[in-house]
């Protein structure tokens, strides 16, 4: 018998796919299922975000930073602003950094309940991903009760926010949280304890530390992989260093340190810090005006910085130019999705195309921020 | 073989405990539905999931509003808008917070400021405009809001505007001006003091 | 039966063998096709609102009786068949065309003639074979023939992965089935339908029916396994893999739109219906009532295997909302490492306890 | 280690490799453009410095006089101390060698500040376009950038056409 020739498969994944999680086309080479190779390309999305930063005022980009992530757009306006303070040197009052905080951190569980569900949805489980939007719903109505939009909030200023708290916000927020802490408990005997689900992401695309930290891979996907590093703790900003939280790493739980299980499982873990967080918040929130220090003309001094925030994707950068105008001479976005697409290639070689799948979904990639 | 039936008895007992949830939800429907029957049933329903109202909302975003009366010409709103989806012409008034009954212009806002602009032009682009509410903020008279919320009182909210026409989404709040109108106030008038 | 019944009325009028054969054979084959289309508006109906409920949502609920905004969308199946029928019919260029069009056929022919062995109630079948179990396993696997045909010609990659899958899938899954039905055919020691379902009438010690999935612990374990192998069978999830929407697209079926997507859609319920009548025949005493000796008459007999039927094919929807997908090195597993296995186990077991007990 | 230790441990290595500039701001060092790839290599496996994690790569155009500079944000897990690397190049000619094999991440970053600004990067093993398309024409993100008229037969328009609103 004479050899089989074999060759290898290119299949396009995208840029129009169930599961890409966006406008995203990877090049697959396929040997069978498979994979032996994949390209990114990205772009599709790109809408110039640091192009247009440079041709409005600082206040103005704010509308822009809620665009690239879609998903937790509280956290892009928490980061522009705690940036901009900080190059300007503006201290804001207590009152707006608590709410900054309870904000951030609503997004955040929001954030993680769509990649939570969306996650489900790439591995077969429709039915989590609908309870998840229906909890992630009410956070979003919250918002709106508080600035008016649902997606995207233009909610946080330079100096302050756009809106005070709401009537009776304290108590509808605190009834949510009383509602929401036994729903983790439902999903997790919904999906994450699933011996399918489970057989499905234990062991699968193991990212190791030293390999993420070197990809810049950051928030939970690093922290997945066993890497202690949280921004809101080890860089604290605004007033995060007055809540008592745990970071929640990765521990192999029914795998190798560093599978999508893990990155799965810190996620679903940080949800239950934030609601703590949100309880220490609500409990301290001190009186107080919101537009005290709102600067009148954002004009901030000559100079540079670079801030990094914890977004719930991980490591959320600006870095912003002054030449001393009210507009930016530059501002820059470090994306926490892009470093976390830019390892898929070494992480999913050897596996299969459903792997793929999964491996892709556990980055919990948006692509918006990807794109700018 | 301890492992492969621990393994078999896992599964049954994990798959189980999802399907009595999923059962749990299934036969509950009536309680937990959060189906909202859209063209019947429209936002806000207040009882619905966290239980406000929507009187108390600090604001509500839907559609661009101006009160044209009170307009002064500022060009406040069009400079701050990132996405400059609003564009405005003035013409100067011969005299300042006088009412022109030709062009239908009142002098005086509601609240008092007298007007030394006729605005010519006064269009919003919807089908641009972000709703980021940054307009809304430095106009000096409270002119151009976002209806419903605490507006509600003077607009109803319109959150479903739509049209056929990208066109039609140009809305334009400014009084019709003909040409001839338009040239007699541009026109410098020899001013009279009574 | 059907078909026998009509041969014989017919030569009561005349003798003409040959049309009197075509004529039975179309007289009863019309209402079974009726019957496919109808199970198929129901079950999708039945699956969009399980689905539903099961989601805290409450599924289609504008088209029903009375227009816009109805009932309860009684008629949501209704008007999407509509809209299946009068859609364009879109032939990828580059296909193999007469592959492309022959495959939604293949598959249905599969489904249809599965549906004639399956036994209603005493009387109401199409054919009676003596071999009726053998010829549903058979006829049943002519479906792959169609999907390797479906993922080939449309000359897609996504397509071609689905295919391939799906013949893998099916080919294995037979396998277990088939090692499972054994254990009925064992007990009552015959392949004919009707005459299983009549060794399975009246009751163990005086409370439970005399079902062959209650006989013994061997046959319990039995009828999960066909059960689980039959709802992979039907690449229904959690072995959905070859149409995985989140990594295939839809699998084998992406290139079809309109009518022949519809014949997709219609000969996977037919299929979902064939493989639950026969395990509803084969373990839970077919047309035989729950209560050993009451509700006994044909009508009765119809009323319950439907309702057995109708409970199988729920738990199938109940499968499908709640699990996640299975990858194909694990599906695999499952099937050669585990189910067929313990299926083996079980033939043994059965026999050991027939040769003892009874 | 703080920002004055960095230096010295840098100048140690690599005489000449710091260029002293005061416009820098407190948390920055200015490094020699030709040197960089060795300073980068020896920042990483330096067991005092460390710095694994690079952050961000940010190109920087301050103005169609000045030079073109690309700006390294490095941060070290095992220690937590940070810098900040300032490159200057020339602006006729943008180079500098390629860190995308000291930290994996370069890749991508180095791919987008070359889209954006069209600092090529030496020893780069797949310098393309990351963000916009391959045959877009021009650096987008350099102050005297100019937009393309047309791109495959779509017009790029300039400013907003006034629309006639009666």
């Amino acid at each position: 018998m004479g050899v089989v020739q074999t060759d290898q498969m290119v299949l396009n994944i995208g840029p129009q796919h169930p599961s890409t999680h966006g406008v995203l086309r990877l090049e697959v080479m396929t040997d069978g299922e498979i994979v032996s190779q994949i390209k990114p390309h990205l772009g599709y999305l790109h809408r110039c975000f640091e192009k247009h930063s440079e041709n409005v005022t600082y206040e103005q980009v704010i509308p822009f930073t809620d665009r690239c992530d879609y998903l937790a757009s509280m956290n892009s306006n928490f980061g522009y602003v705690v940036t901009m303070e900080e190059l300007m040197e503006i201290k804001v009052s207590d009152r707006v950094e608590y709410i900054r905080v309870i904000m951030g951190e609503l997004n955040r569980i929001a954030s993680h309940l769509l990649a939570l569900g969306v996650y489900g949805l790439d591995i077969g489980a429709f039915t989590p991903f609908l309870y998840m939007l229906r909890d992630r719903e009410r956070i979003l109505d919250m918002f709106e009760y508080t600035c008016g939009a649902r997606l995207l909030y233009n909610y946080m200023w330079v100096g302050g926010v756009s809106h005070d708290l709401p009537k009776d916000f304290e108590k509808i927020c605190i009834g949510f949280l009383d509602y929401f802490e036994p729903q983790i408990e439902e999903y997790n005997n919904l999906l994450t304890y699933n011996k399918i689900f489970i057989e499905r992401t234990a062991d699968v695309g193991v990212i190791p530390a030293d390999v993420a930290i070197s990809y810049g891979v950051s928030g939970p996907n690093l922290r997945g992989s066993g890497v202690n590093w949280d921004v809101r703790k080890d860089e604290p900003y605004s007033i995060y260093d007055r809540f008592e939280f745990d970071v929640p790493i990765g521990e192999g739980k029914f795998g190798t340190l560093g599978d999508c299980f893990d990155r799965y499982w810190v996620r679903m873990l940080e949800i239950k810090e934030s609601v703590r967080i949100l309880r220490q918040a609500l409990k301290d929130l001190p009186s107080g005006d919101v537009h005290q220090a709102l600067p009148k003309k954002i004009r901030p001094p000559k100079g540079s910085i670079y801030r990094r925030t914890e977004s719930p994707r991980g490591d959320l950068g600006y870095y912003i130019i002054s030449d001393g105008s009210p507009i930016p001479s530059r501002v820059k976005m470090r994306s926490p999705a892009f470093t976390a697409l830019s390892c898929l290639d070494e992480v999913s070689k050897g596996w299969m195309i459903s792997d793929v799948i999964a491996i892709l979904g556990s980055l919990d990639i948006v692509l918006g921020e990807i794109d700018r | 073989m301890y492992k492969y039936f621990t393994n078999i008895y896992e599964t049954v007992n994990t798959l189980w405990t999802g399907m009595r949830i999923t059962f749990r939800h299934m036969i509950h429907i009536k309680r937990d539905n959060v189906t909202l029957q859209y063209p019947e049933e429209r936002w806000p329903r207040p009882e619905r999931n966290i239980g406000f109202d929507h009187k108390d909302y600090n604001v509500i975003r839907s559609r661009l509003h101006v009160d044209i009366d009170d307009c002064i010409g500022c060009l406040k709103c069009e400079r701050v808008c990132p996405v400059d989806c609003i564009t405005i012409n003035t013409i100067k008034t011969p005299t300042r917070g006088e009412d022109i009954s030709e062009v239908n212009h009142t002098g005086e806002t509601s609240n008092g400021t007298k007007k030394a602009m006729v605005v010519s032009r006064f269009t919003i682009d919807m089908s641009e405009c972000c709703y980021c509410n940054l307009c809304v903020y430095p106009c000096p008279e409270e002119c151009i809001f976002m209806v419903g919320g605490p507006n509600s009182s003077k607009h109803p909210i319109d959150y479903e505007f739509s049209q056929f026409d990208r066109k039609d989404l140009i809305y334009q709040f400014a009084k019709k001006l003909t040409p001839d109108q338009k040239k007699k106030l541009e026109s410098p008038k020899p001013e009279v003091e009574a | 039966m059907t078909v026998d019944f009509l041969i014989d009325w017919f030569s009561t009028i005349g003798n003409f063998p040959i049309l009197a054969f075509i004529l039975a054979v179309v007289i009863s084959g019309i209402p079974l096709f009726l019957f496919m289309a109808l199970n198929a508006m129901v079950a999708v109906y039945a699956e969009r609102k399980v689905s539903a409920f099961m989601m805290d949502r409450i599924g289609p609920m504008g088209q029903g009786p009375g227009l816009h905004a109805g009932k309860w969308g009684l008629l949501q199946t209704v008007a999407d068949a509509i809209k299946l029928l009068v859609k364009e019919d879109t032939i990828p260029q580059t296909s193999d065309k007469l592959l492309f069009k022959m495959a939604p056929f293949i598959i249905f022919i599969g489904a249809f003639l599965g549906l004639a062995a399956v036994p209603f109630n005493s009387s109401l079948q199409v054919v009676d074979f003596n071999v009726g179990v053998f010829y549903i396993i058979a006829v049943g696997s002519i479906g792959v023939i169609g999907i390797v045909m479906a993922g080939w010609s449309s000359n897609n990659k996504w397509s071609l992965y689905g295919a391939m899958r799906s013949a893998a899938q099916i080919i294995s899954y037979e396998i277990p089935a088939g090692l499972s039905i054994i254990i009925p055919i064992m007990m009552a020691g015959t392949m004919n339908l009707q005459t299983m379902i009549q060794f399975q009438s009246g009751s163990i010690w005086g409370i439970l029916p005399n079902w062959i999935i209650f006989n013994n612990p061997f046959t319990f374990l039995a009828f999960f396994i066909f059960f689980i192998s039959a709802v992979a069978e039907t690449n229904r999830t959690p072995f959905d893999i070859p149409e995985a929407e989140s990594e295939l697209v839809a699998g084998w079926m992406t290139e079809y739109s309109g009518f022949r997507w519809a014949v997709f859609f219609l000969s996977e319920y037919a299929n979902m219906f064939v493989v639950s009548g026969l395990a509803v025949a084969g373990f839970l005493g077919g047309w035989q009532s729950p209560i050993p000796g009451m509700f006994d008459s044909a009508g009765w007999g119809l009323f319950w295997f439907m309702v057995k039927v109708i409970f199988l094919i729920f738990l199938m929807m109940w499968f499908r909302w709640t699990f996640p997908r299975l990858r194909v090195d694990q599906l695999m597993h499952v099937c050669w490492k585990v189910f067929i296995p313990i299926a083996m186990f079980n033939i043994f077991g059965v026999g050991i306890w027939k040769l003892i007990i009874g | 280690m703080n920002i004055e230790e960095i230096k010295s441990a840098i100048t140690n290595k690599f005489s000449g490799s710091v260029i002293e500039n005061d416009e820098l701001s407190k948390n920055q060092i200015e490094i020699k453009g030709s040197k960089w790839l060795e300073v980068a290599t020896f920042m990483r496996d330096n067991p005092d410095l460390s710095f694994d994690q690079l952050e961000c790569i940010t190109g920087v155009d301050m103005g169609e006089e000045s030079n073109l500079q690309s700006r390294y944000n490095l941060h070290s897990m095992e220690y937590r101390h940070k810098v900040e690397i300032v490159i200057n190049h020339d602006r006729k000619k943008p180079e500098i060698s390629s860190v995308e094999q000291v930290w994996r991440i370069g890749d991508w970053f180095e791919r987008e500040t070359y889209d954006m600004f069209g600092i090529s990067y030496k020893g780069h093993r797949d310098l393309r376009r990351i963000l916009c398309p391959d045959d877009w024409e021009g650096w987008p993100l350099r102050k005297d950038y100019e937009g393309q008229e047309s791109y495959h037969g779509i017009v790029v328009p300039k400013i907003k056409e006034e629309e006639e609103w009666e």
